[in-house]
């Protein structure tokens, strides 16, 4: 019902598009214009703001090799603390006064969708939305410019949900969740597939992050007094953090902690526990055991060609205050990493059309960090659409939980999971991916 | 019944740093008739200094009295930079009406707000961080049980009624107290018995300080500090205030223990989303109905 | 001695003292009289420093006091009580007294004491109800806390604002006479401010009158008291 | 009364000339700041809310923006649910915030001071939460969508193709003119007199025969409708949710209120320009430093807190004081 007003709007005006040649904005014979948004600022920016940083970073890395087709990538960032509000004003700025030729890697679904008609009905590219809200990739003919940078939190959580139904049937299960879109949408993904919650008793929720986690304690005690052998935390990271410490203190033990990818960054994990006086050998003997569902590599396996390169190059090339190596950085490099390949296979006559174009048709044949098939198609933009379930060892790096690494893929609507063979492609030599 | 107890215990553990928080906004406003909306801003700053110094390896009590002594000058600085100068304007023709005279250090108060908000955001904000406990805090076992109640709750508890005795004998046990509050309630009368109302004004807002960075070094460890972290403590801590009446030492630590049951209660046998609800609620019904709190003295200030 | 020059004092343009001399001798009770508006109650603020002149002098045993905190002036020994029976109501009677004496406290502690147990002869009344709050009190026993609260901290001239205002006239006249007492007895020097012409100049050793800002007479009590045309000319009786 | 009927011509003609201004700066400017304009003229009504709350009757209110929320949501229900018009839409939101107004008018009648100034910041955090708890009906953190649409044919004919931005801004205008007219009529109508009197001596007011609460009542309504309309046009420009509504929205109208002038309607206009664009302006003198990133992220909102302190100690009567002054002294 939210969506109707723009859907309107934007198909529109979509038709109503010029025939676009090789002059869309944000395109010069020497340079591409890109632009983010994303909370720089205020209460939900930490860890986030890591994701411009890498970015860049990567792109710079890029440009140290020449560039793309001789064009050197610049990307231009907007801080929208979060608020809406904030957003509109801060893509306009993008569009209007940066020019970009394409938007990439925005985060948070309640600020994204306050802009994504107007992004769309302008034509402007808006590549892998750092957002797992299937509404926004499932029907690209709502957002027809819009790509997921996320495997939705639908298709997470049927995965590790059918994980835990097979491999926990006779244990209680419950979920802490926070109170946000986020924590809603994955009780959702959670109770369709197929996991039933009783509200209050296996079910709670808290409101996370800055705000002071207000009730966890309660909330856990509810859990524990419900005899709840599975946890699922649906929740950032910083309180999914808390969120097992204060079990700890609480002398809560539950079989598995069960995390959801947004919330398992090990990391933040440890630093959050750090600065409240944990030594990181405790801090990595609580994380021990915690199972979660990833995409991707984890940041900690660097034996992993992608995460060894990625890490070199923020190494060498990451400018901003707070450089060291997580989630979301590893993120925010790919994400570059894909924009860059994107780039390149549209080719040197780089058109706004071209490129979402050249990403329908090959987007399922681009590599990427991520462990998991692309879902880019004409019917469909979501990214990643596996995922594989891990638990962390005790060095904090997440691995396969049954020794070799299996992916799980399903879509964000009914069907069924089943096992992908997916193989993702080898890393090219100097990190740079140049297309189909 | 676990869970009624557990929404007993951390109410009252939640509480006590409620009651901290009105306390220092009962302190400003005894002491100077402001509320100071930029109170755990000061003690959101502190507390990141606390935490800088723990993460430079200094010792968790080196930092506290740190955090505390800094909170004291940072009050004292509010007075002396915005205040005071504010309450010498008060012949300005933007002043001359009573409401405008307490209308305008509220809106004073959120621009300091704002700038340690947007400073602590400079100097730290790259990464959240956590805070330590100086005590352990592994919950207390009743009946085999483990409650949301650890001994750092004690130690909070423990702090909370301290200072109450501290202050509540300092200002009716001594002559600095005296002055103190015969400042506040009549500065012309305290002028001509010899008291330095400036000054007067300048230690509550010192005392105050104090107070705010101890229940920021109290609250942050239950969550993770940010420029902003503090805000809702703030909406939490004035509720209280006014529940226990704005004038009073013990009314508003009282209403600190109430704030935090009623929480509790709401979050566990409601739900989180209700909260800010429940406090409205709350604020509203003893506005309209006891405007001067629990124990607050009647005719002190009109609301 | 209190000597005082030309004294203007300004609200905003309007001129509430235009121009005042006077003087009040030691250990004498000088009353400044006069009706509604007069600038009365000014000039005892002019000279408690509540308000700042805008020329002329005032100046106590020889030195200019102009430019002081009122803070600064009760430690020189000067005392005002203010109009309107000023107590702080919230605090409790003791405190009421006690506060007068706080600057005094680090410097003579035993002397407080005394003091404080000399305002309990004073007024009797007041130690049965030292520890209500003053707001409880009657106009009356205000008044003579408020007094109390001025003489504890042993002043050497007290500046008394209309005390007879809304009092009935027997307390009225037991207030006035513990005034005089201690003016006889002490040494005090009193500058004390009336619209109750007849009960300020049966008391007082010199009369001045003032209207719109200015003085109009400036004669001994007694004379002031007698001058009939005097009266009815500025005070309507 | 012809002094009033001459205030009332001198009121319509610098609407008139207000608007004039607006629609050639509406040609001139380039798209983006078309927007900010836009933004700026969407503030003005909502600082105006303020200028006759606070600086005409002295009451504070930190919850602005939570009556902007209601006229959002009060509007977007009407498009999303009733298929109505935005221009509907928007008198339905306005009523739906004179009777929040009204609700909240009645309590706050009793209050004042920094009780006023925290129960409405209570406010304007709890009532954006109710988003949240009733889901299904106000959509969550995520919100309801709704836009000013597309420019009408005839506009459209009219001046050659109108941007999106343009459209704003062109959609927003006529209901910041009638706000300024509204205001400047009723600041110099008796009415507007008997707000003054009661922020300046709520006793003696009484003693001239004004009902106190009845009058505070009233202004909080009248404010309310203000912020409503205000709230409306903030969420046409594409969603409207608690996250488009927090309370540093309701700070931000404080500010412009503050920093132009809290008792003039100039002060009003020159405050949510100075909110709106002062943050660019600040962001391009820093590019020639290069800061780092925490400095760019958070210095513009330092610099707006300090402005605000430095206002309210040295200048409490904002910028417009100071101009009135500056002429005074030409």
């Amino acid at each position: 019902m939210a969506l109707v007003a723009g859907v309107a709007v934007s198909s529109l005006a979509v038709t109503a598009l010029p025939a676009t040649a090789a002059t869309d904005p944000g395109v010069t014979s020497s340079e591409i214009v890109l632009g983010m948004q994303l909370p720089q600022s205020g209460p939900a920016s930490p860890g986030y703001n890591k994701v411009d940083d890498a970015a860049r970073a990567y792109f710079d890395y890029v440009n140290s090799k020449g560039g793309i087709y001789g064009r050197k990538v610049r990307l231009e960032v907007r801080d929208d603390q979060y608020k809406a509000g904030l957003t509109v004003s801060s893509a306009s700025s993008l569009i209007n006064k940066d020019k970009v030729f394409a938007f990439i890697g925005s985060i948070g679904t309640q600020t994204h969708i306050s802009v994504i008609s107007d992004i769309n009905r302008r034509g402007i590219p808006d590549l892998f939305v750092n957002s797992g809200y299937s509404g926004f990739y499932t029907n690209p003919k709502t957002y027809p410019t819009t790509f997921a940078g996320l495997g939705t939190y639908v298709v997470e959580s049927k995965i590790v949900g059918k994980y835990i139904k097979d491999t926990y049937p006779t244990k209680k299960v419950g979920i802490l969740y926070q109170t946000d879109d986020f924590g809603r949408n994955a009780l959702q993904g959670f109770t369709t597939a197929g996991l039933s919650f009783e509200a209050k008793k296996t079910a709670v929720n808290f409101i996370a992050g800055t705000q002071g986690s207000i009730g966890l304690a309660s909330q856990l005690t509810a859990l524990k007094a419900n005899g709840v052998e599975i946890v699922i935390i649906a929740a950032v990271a910083s309180a999914t953090a808390i969120a097992v410490a204060t079990a700890a203190q609480l002398g809560y033990k539950p079989d598995k902690w069960v995390v959801t990818s947004v919330g398992a960054d090990a990391t933040t994990f440890q630093t959050i526990l750090g600065s409240k006086g944990v030594t990181p050998a405790v801090s990595a003997g609580m994380l021990a055991g915690i199972i979660s569902a990833s995409h991707a590599p984890s940041p900690g396996d660097t034996t992993d060609e992608y995460v060894a390169a990625f890490k070199k190059i923020n190494d060498d090339f990451n400018k901003g205050p707070d450089k060291r190596w997580d989630n979301n950085v590893l993120q925010g490099m790919n994400i570059a990493y894909m924009a860059t390949e994107a780039l390149f296979g549209t080719g040197s006559n780089l058109t706004r059309k071209g490129i979402i174009s050249y990403i329908e048709n090959n987007g399922s044949k681009m590599s990427s960090a991520a462990l998991s098939p692309l879902g880019y198609s004409r019917t469909s933009h979501e990214a990643f659409t596996a995922f594989w379930i891990g638990a962390y060892d005790g060095a904090t790096v997440l691995k396969p939980i049954t020794g070799t690494r299996v992916l799980y893929t399903t879509d964000s609507g009914t069907g069924p999971v089943t096992v992908s063979n997916y193989m993702r492609p080898a890393l090219p030599a100097d990190a740079i991916a140049k297309g189909a | 019944m676990e869970i009624f107890l557990s929404a007993i215990f951390s109410g009252t553990s939640r509480g006590a740093i409620y009651a901290l928080a009105a306390l220092g906004l009962v302190l400003v406003w005894r002491g100077a008739g402001v509320v100071n909306f930029a109170q755990m801003g000061q003690a959101m700053f502190t507390t990141y200094i606390a935490s800088t110094l723990i993460g430079h390896h200094y010792s968790y009590w080196l930092a506290f009295i740190v955090a505390l002594i800094s909170g004291g000058i940072l009050g004292a600085f509010v007075d002396l930079s915005v205040m005071r100068p504010l309450s010498r304007k008060r012949s300005s023709n933007f002043l001359d009406s009573p409401a405008m005279r307490s209308t305008i250090p509220v809106i004073a108060s959120l621009g300091i707000l704002g700038i340690l908000q947007s400073g602590a955001g400079i100097f730290w904000a790259a990464e959240e961080r956590g805070f330590p406990t100086p005590v352990n805090s592994l919950g207390l076992v009743i009946g085999g049980k483990t409650m949301p109640f650890t001994a750092f709750d004690l130690f909070v508890i423990g702090t909370v009624f301290i200072t109450l005795v501290i202050t509540t004998y300092f200002f009716k046990g001594t002559g600095m107290g005296l002055a103190m509050r015969a400042s506040a309630l009549n500065p012309e009368v305290a002028r001509l018995s010899g008291i330095k109302i400036g000054s007067m004004r300048t230690l509550s807002w010192t005392i105050s300080g104090v107070a705010s960075s101890l229940a920021g070094l109290l609250v942050t460890p239950s969550a993770n500090l940010s420029p902003s972290t503090l805000d809702l403590i703030l909406i939490i801590g004035f509720t209280a205030a006014v529940v226990g009446g704005l004038d009073s030492l013990l009314g508003s630590v009282i209403g600190g223990f109430a704030l935090g049951l009623l929480i509790s209660f709401v979050n566990v046998y409601d739900t989180p989303e209700d909260i800010f609800l429940a406090i409205l609620v709350v604020l509203l019904a003893v506005l309209l109905i006891r405007p001067q709190g629990l124990l607050g003295s009647k005719e002190v200030r009109r609301v | 001695m209190l000597e005082i020059k030309d004294l203007v004092t300004e609200y905003g343009s309007v001129k509430a003292l235009n121009g005042v001399s006077l003087v009040a001798h030691v250990g004498k009770i000088t009353t400044v009289i006069g009706a509604n508006g007069a600038g009365k109650s000014t000039l005892l603020r002019t000279i408690s420093a509540l308000e700042q002149p805008r020329s002329g002098n005032i100046s106590w045993n020889g030195k200019s006091i102009v430019g002081l905190s009122p803070e600064k002036i009760v430690r020189l020994g000067i005392a005002h009580v203010p109009e309107g029976h000023a107590v702080i109501s919230q605090l409790s009677v003791e405190e009421n007294i006690s506060m007068g004496a706080l600057f005094r406290m680090r410097s003579n502690k035993v002397d407080v004491k005394n003091a404080q147990q000399e305002m309990y002869q004073l007024f009797p009344r007041l130690e049965e109800r030292k520890n209500q709050l003053a707001g409880s009190l009657s106009g009356g026993e205000r008044q003579m806390l408020a007094i109390s609260r001025a003489l504890v901290s042993r002043p050497s001239l007290l500046l008394l604002d209309e005390p007879s205002l809304g009092l009935a006239p027997l307390i009225v006249e037991q207030i006035i006479q513990t005034i005089n007492d201690l003016c006889r007895n002490t040494g005090l020097t009193v500058l004390l401010v009336e619209q109750n012409a007849n009960t300020a100049l049966s008391v007082a050793d010199h009369g001045i009158l003032l209207s719109l800002g200015s003085v109009v007479a400036d004669l001994p009590a007694a004379q002031m008291k007698a001058d009939v045309s005097l009266r009815a000319a500025y005070l309507g009786y | 009364m012809s002094r009033t009927r001459s205030y009332g011509r001198k009121n319509l003609i610098i609407s008139i000339l207000f608007a004039v201004l607006i629609f050639i700066l509406s040609i001139k400017l380039d798209p983006y700041n078309l927007g900010q304009l836009a933004v700026a003229l969407m503030l003005f009504i909502g600082v105006l809310s303020i200028v006759l709350l606070t600086g005409a009757s002295g009451q504070i209110s930190l919850g602005q923006g939570a009556l902007m929320a209601v006229g959002g949501f009060a509007a977007a229900l009407a498009i999303l649910n009733l298929g109505l018009s935005i221009w509907v839409a928007i008198i339905l939101a306005v009523i739906a915030a004179l009777l929040a107004g009204l609700l909240l008018g009645i309590a706050a009648a009793r209050l004042s001071g920094p009780y006023l100034a925290g129960t409405t910041l209570v406010i304007a955090l709890a009532i954006p939460s109710l988003a949240t708890r009733f889901e299904s009906v106000f959509g969550g953190d995520v919100g309801l969508n709704i836009n000013f649409g597309n420019p009408p044919a005839w506009l459209s004919s009219l001046m050659g193709s109108v941007g999106y931005e343009q459209w704003q801004l062109l959609a927003t205008l006529p209901f910041a003119v009638l706000a300024l007219l509204f205001t400047s009529n009723i600041l110099n109508s008796r009415t507007g007199r008997s707000w003054r009197a009661l922020r300046d001596n709520e006793i003696a007011s009484s003693l001239n025969g004004i009902d106190i609460s009845q009058t505070k009542i009233f202004v909080f309504v009248i404010s309310s409708g203000f912020a409503g309309l205000a709230g409306v046009l903030y969420g046409l420009r594409g969603i409207v949710g608690p996250s488009v509504y927090p309370i540093s929205l309701s700070l931000m109208l404080l500010t412009g209120a503050v920093l132009g002038g809290i008792r003039s309607i100039l002060g009003a206009l020159i405050g949510s320009i100075l909110v709106v664009f002062l943050p660019d302006v600040i962001d391009s003198i820093m590019k020639h430093f290069s800061p780092s990133e925490q400095v760019a992220n958070y210095l513009p909102a330092m610099i707006s807190s300090l402005l605000l302190i430095l206002t309210v100690v040295l200048n409490p009567g904002g910028i417009a004081h100071g101009l009135h002054r500056t002429r005074r002294h030409l």
